[in-house]
């Protein structure tokens, strides 16, 4: 289990019987990437408490199915776009956590040479095409690289990421709409991680189940319990598929949550303690878990790759810490060509 | 606390204007998003969905779009709305309705329909939030005519302007500088109630004039006292406002200083400083003794990484030193 | 027949059964009005090609059932915005000829000095408050105008007008949500023409039946026969009263057709001839009048008032020619206050 | 007709601009609303489509943020997009696409991500079009790194600065006026390529330099015929570039007039001739005779009626007369 990558479906789902030999490898396989995420997620809180981590954060505990499973329905060339929530989208689909880790700490050794930090982590080596901070600003452009994928014939698929809060937005629906209309091979997955900053689904939305949007654009979709990373890769597979094929653009909302505030000053407590407890149970580490013990996998061994996760996640960060700042000459660099 | 006391934060300069200004009249609402219960992601309207209600601090969606253009429907049906935009750069997925909307309405409707709104934002760097939440947005104004913008400095100014711009008939864009909110500074209830259109002269001086903005306002100070330790006497101008612009005070005092830098959190190429020099030089052309300066900053969108930020923003030192060589 | 002004139903529907007493005066008010606004929309074109218009112009002829029925649906205190394409609104509001003429052609006499012209007419004393230029725009400053009664309580309403093509942008999307998550009571009619400017609306939407969109929002929605007056007038009646009683937004999609080409250049050859031909066989003034030939109404009594109306039209034009053009100082009036 | 003919029209320069480059690259694709069959609202995409098909111009709804979205979209995965906005004016609508995407795409990519993209407008007055149909909107961008901005004022330029944006590998705003459509000039297919960021000396002189853009070139010009019925050689410098400035050009012009007038269409407070005058001031302040004048819109949106629009635009008359008085 030392590969960092996600198994690539080459276009094929994978069969997903009880019973299936190839479950318990792939769970485990996105059990420890989920793992690694949630690792990373929590070094990097620590590193903000150190201050070492300047400006802000938005961390994703709690949400790693979601990155997870998608990226396990992809391959290697497909596109993906996400936002200023980001770190998971990115570590799903392989990237350095040394050149993550450098990024958000403002560092040489950053995938963007500290230029963009947490909100704005890309690798197009690795299909990572843009990490959005204006909310829904992603969707119009994954909508473009689905069109040029079409163009291109090679059943490359675009995938973007966006929170509950973005489909109130304009981008959003031009995006969608433009989506439907050029049958453009693109999934939107939708995080319905319950709030947009402070604010409730319900305070925003006139209701919470946000796979109804997509009616408005004759575009399939799908409530997809965005917690467990069978049921993510299940239906992000069927979307991903659907798409090669010239089916068109579908929606995925995944229902989710946060373990966390929305940035690093806030402290959630706007949240019913009710509701965070239920959730923390439905933590997606803890579903993978479960199912991965009745699939006959011992707990040592989960252990063991938390443990190889968080050892790995520790030495990238000292590897991280090691880099220097940036040049002077990056500041008017890279501007235009 | 009380506005009798004399020195006061930034944000609460702010939040003070909002609240004043929301008891004086009840037609004063604010909009925005998680200005509620929530007291506002910076935290500047704290408190005053406890006193005012949510039909008067009202959050939003995520749809500055959607939530301007409300605004100027609540302001066209006699309300005088103030709209939180959060960071200045979420103007623009609003701009039509700022720029082709609330700044034409009045001439559209020759004058049926002024528009007394107020659009709030954060704006500036030094917070390391990179290119896209760190822009001042200063210069996407300065060619909008039937908009009023003003751009605080301090206490004082942000209650006064704040007051002024929601008693103004007109939309008022209101850019406050996100660096500045826990930045104390005297405050006198009854002071100084600037209008829209005025400048400050932070500091007189007489050998040269720093003219400049928000946060550059205290960089300006801060080059002064380095040059007065070198013999050189700046004059400090905090614009405040950057339509209408002040001009005859910042003609006056190069009047008397012969001498002008023009200190800007943009690139100059697209700044007010540039407009101001071109004045100056119309208008007092024989009084200058070297030509005008202006810092910004670089052509390039801001970085992330602290030290690239630090770099990009004209320092005290960079700023005196301009002038020390125009001066000497 | 002299009255110019709709008339209000005071917030209680009026019958409409068969052999209701006031149905023959209602529909001959409305045809009075439908009639007004096409001589009215004819006489532009006339002046456009004596080179009296300057700039462009989009007029309304076959659409007028829908300013007219939902004009006749409100009160007198009512809101409404609108498009480019507005003269038919307005007129159906009661706004003067003459000043809109003289907007129209540049004129001092005109309701905005000839600063708007034909895509800018607005009249705050009749509930005309914004006719915007740019797509879509004006749909969130209607709900901000239905906000404002919410909060005054009084039960006015707020209704906006625009157009197929309008559907795809942002501004709608944020609109009809930002209404929907306020209850605020506001009625978005579109006006469904089939074309936005060249493109069909099956070119540019996954469908052509845009009440689907307000799903979207939860809010209840309707296709209505937008050249059938009375219709137009029933079915914004619900809507109106249902806004006026607290009950929120409601989206009417007005099926309709424009005769004409979209703007003075287009002659409109991009539309079969078929489909032409089929809607001008359904002309709004045609339908209406045949409804009044069954409810008793002699030919001659509608003649007369077409008759009318075209001298009507005729003098006001002829007034309106009489204006000189705004002084210089009007310049630089009216920017700020 | 071939473009070995001597004389086209600016649309016609434009629109082969557009198919020569697509012809040459088949990556080139083009984006707007109505483009297509329908040949485009400004009729500039006339027979492109029947040339190329619906999969390299193509028709969008109304989605200016969708549809320049995904031209970003395009651009990354390869393609070489030229999106259409139409009116100038709607660029606001797609703003945050522009200035805060696509501006700082290849930045905060630190490189990986350069955006070939073209953002084609049609700007400007006197068409009658009224406040939300006439800005050129060229303030609107000068203030935002990482675009490239230009504004050609005759089929020449058009053509060859419209296949320098599509081969350049930045995002370049082509603004074009509207009024110029028609306008007929001479055209040589291997003529002058000039690169982005280039002026042009559009008539030589020696007594004072008029600098302008788009349609206020021809304004310039004619009012250089006024000026030299009365003796006054004027150079008439055409900018053609907004963003990089070619200031060596201006500046080495006035070295030798000693007189600067700029005249563009907007208002000057927040317009490129302050950045203009300030940049020549502090780099020739000693060559200057008389303190640059700068020339523009009055402070008011654009007016309908077609006697305040033709008042609201510089005048040929008024440029002469400025000039006049500068010299004599
Ligand atoms: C256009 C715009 N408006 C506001 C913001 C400020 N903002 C940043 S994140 C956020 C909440 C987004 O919520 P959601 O889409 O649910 O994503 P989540 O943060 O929950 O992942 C807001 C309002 C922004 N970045 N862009
Ligand atoms: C944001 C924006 N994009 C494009 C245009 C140009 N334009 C003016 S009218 C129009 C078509 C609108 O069609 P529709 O909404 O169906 O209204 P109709 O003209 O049929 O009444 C377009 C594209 C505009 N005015 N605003
Ligand atoms: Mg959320
Ligand atoms: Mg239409």
């Amino acid at each position: 289990m030392t590969s960092r990558k996600p198994r690539s479906s080459a276009g094929r789902p994978a069969a997903e019987r009880p019973g299936d030999p190839t479950l318990a490898g792939d769970l485990l396989a996105m059990y420890e990437r989920m793992a690694q995420i949630r690792e990373f997620e929590e070094q990097v809180h620590t590193l903000f408490l150190k201050d070492l981590v300047p400006g802000t954060t938005h961390l994703c505990q709690g949400q790693e199915a979601v990155a997870v499973g998608v990226a396990a329905a992809l391959r290697r060339d497909d596109y993906t776009t996400y936002t200023y929530r980001g770190h998971g989208h990115v570590l799903a689909r392989g990237m350095d956590m040394v050149a993550a880790f450098a990024e958000i700490m403002g560092r040489a050794a950053g995938v963007n040479r500290g230029k963009g930090g947490s909100m704005h982590l890309t690798d197009r080596r690795l299909g990572l095409m843009g990490s959005f901070a204006i909310v829904g600003a992603g969707l119009p452009v994954a909508v473009g690289l689905a069109r040029a994928a079409q163009l291109d014939g090679g059943g490359r698929v675009s995938v973007t990421f966006f929170g509950d809060g973005a489909v109130n937005i304009g981008a959003f629906h031009e995006a969608l709409n433009l989506a439907a209309v050029w049958k453009a091979p693109v999934v939107f997955v939708c995080e319905n991680n319950l709030y947009g900053e402070f604010s409730r689904v319900d305070h925003t939305t006139p209701f919470e189940d946000l796979a109804r949007r997509a009616t408005a654009y004759a575009m399939p979709a799908e409530p997809v319990d965005g917690n467990d990373v069978l049921v993510v890769r299940r239906s992000a597979r069927a979307a991903v598929e659907r798409a090669r094929a010239g089916g068109g653009p579908s929606f995925l909302e995944c229902k989710t949550y946060r373990h966390r505030g929305h940035s690093r000053s806030d402290p959630g407590r706007y949240r019913p303690s009710e509701e965070v407890a239920a959730w923390m149970a439905r933590d997606p580490l803890l579903i993978a878990q479960a199912k991965l013990v009745e699939l006959g996998v011992p707990d040592a061994q989960l252990e063991a790759v938390r443990q190889a996760q968080r050892a790995a996640v520790a030495r990238a960060s000292d590897a991280a810490l090691a880099s220097p700042p940036p040049g002077p000459d990056e500041l008017e660099r890279d501007v235009v060509g | 606390m009380s506005l009798a006391s004399a020195e006061l934060t930034y944000r609460e300069a702010i939040r003070y204007a909002l609240r004043d200004a929301m008891r004086a009249d009840e037609r004063v609402l604010l909009l925005g998003e998680d200005i509620g219960a929530a007291g506002g992601p910076f935290k500047v309207t704290d408190g005053l969905f406890a006193e005012f209600g949510g039909d008067r601090v009202m959050d939003t969606p995520i749809a500055e779009t959607g939530f301007v253009g409300a605004a100027i429907g609540l302001a066209l049906a006699g309300y005088r709305p103030v709209a939180e935009l959060m960071f200045a750069d979420f103007a623009a997925v609003a701009w039509d309705q700022i720029v082709n909307q609330a700044a034409k309405y009045r001439y559209l409707s020759a004058g049926q329909m002024p528009l007394p709104l107020v659009i709030r934002c954060g704006g500036g760097a030094g917070a390391r939030f990179a290119a896209q939440h760190s822009q001042t947005t200063e210069s996407w104004y300065l060619s909008v005519p039937g908009l009023k913008v003003v751009a605080p400095s301090n206490p004082q100014d942000a209650y006064a302007l704040l007051r002024a711009a929601i008693d103004d008939p007109d939309p008022v864009v209101y850019i406050e500088h996100k660096l500045l909110y826990p930045a104390k500074g005297p405050f006198q209830p009854d002071g100084d109630r600037v209008g829209i259109g005025s400048a400050r002269v932070a500091r007189a001086g007489h050998d040269v004039t720093l003219v400049a903005t928000l946060a550059m306002v205290p960089r300006a100070l801060s080059a002064a006292e380095h040059l007065a330790a070198d013999g050189v006497d700046a004059e400090v101008i905090d614009l405040r406002s950057l339509a209408p612009l002040d001009l005859p005070a910042v003609v006056e005092s190069v009047r008397r200083t012969g001498r002008l830098v023009t200190i800007e959190e943009q690139s100059v190429s697209g700044g007010w400083g540039g407009n101001l020099v071109a004045e100056v030089v119309a208008r007092a052309f024989d009084a200058l003794d070297a030509p005008p300066e202006r810092l910004g900053l670089p052509e390039a969108p801001m970085p992330f990484s602290p030290v690239l930020e630090d770099a990009a923003l004209p320092s005290p030192e960079r700023i005196a030193e301009v002038a020390r060589r125009m001066v000497g």
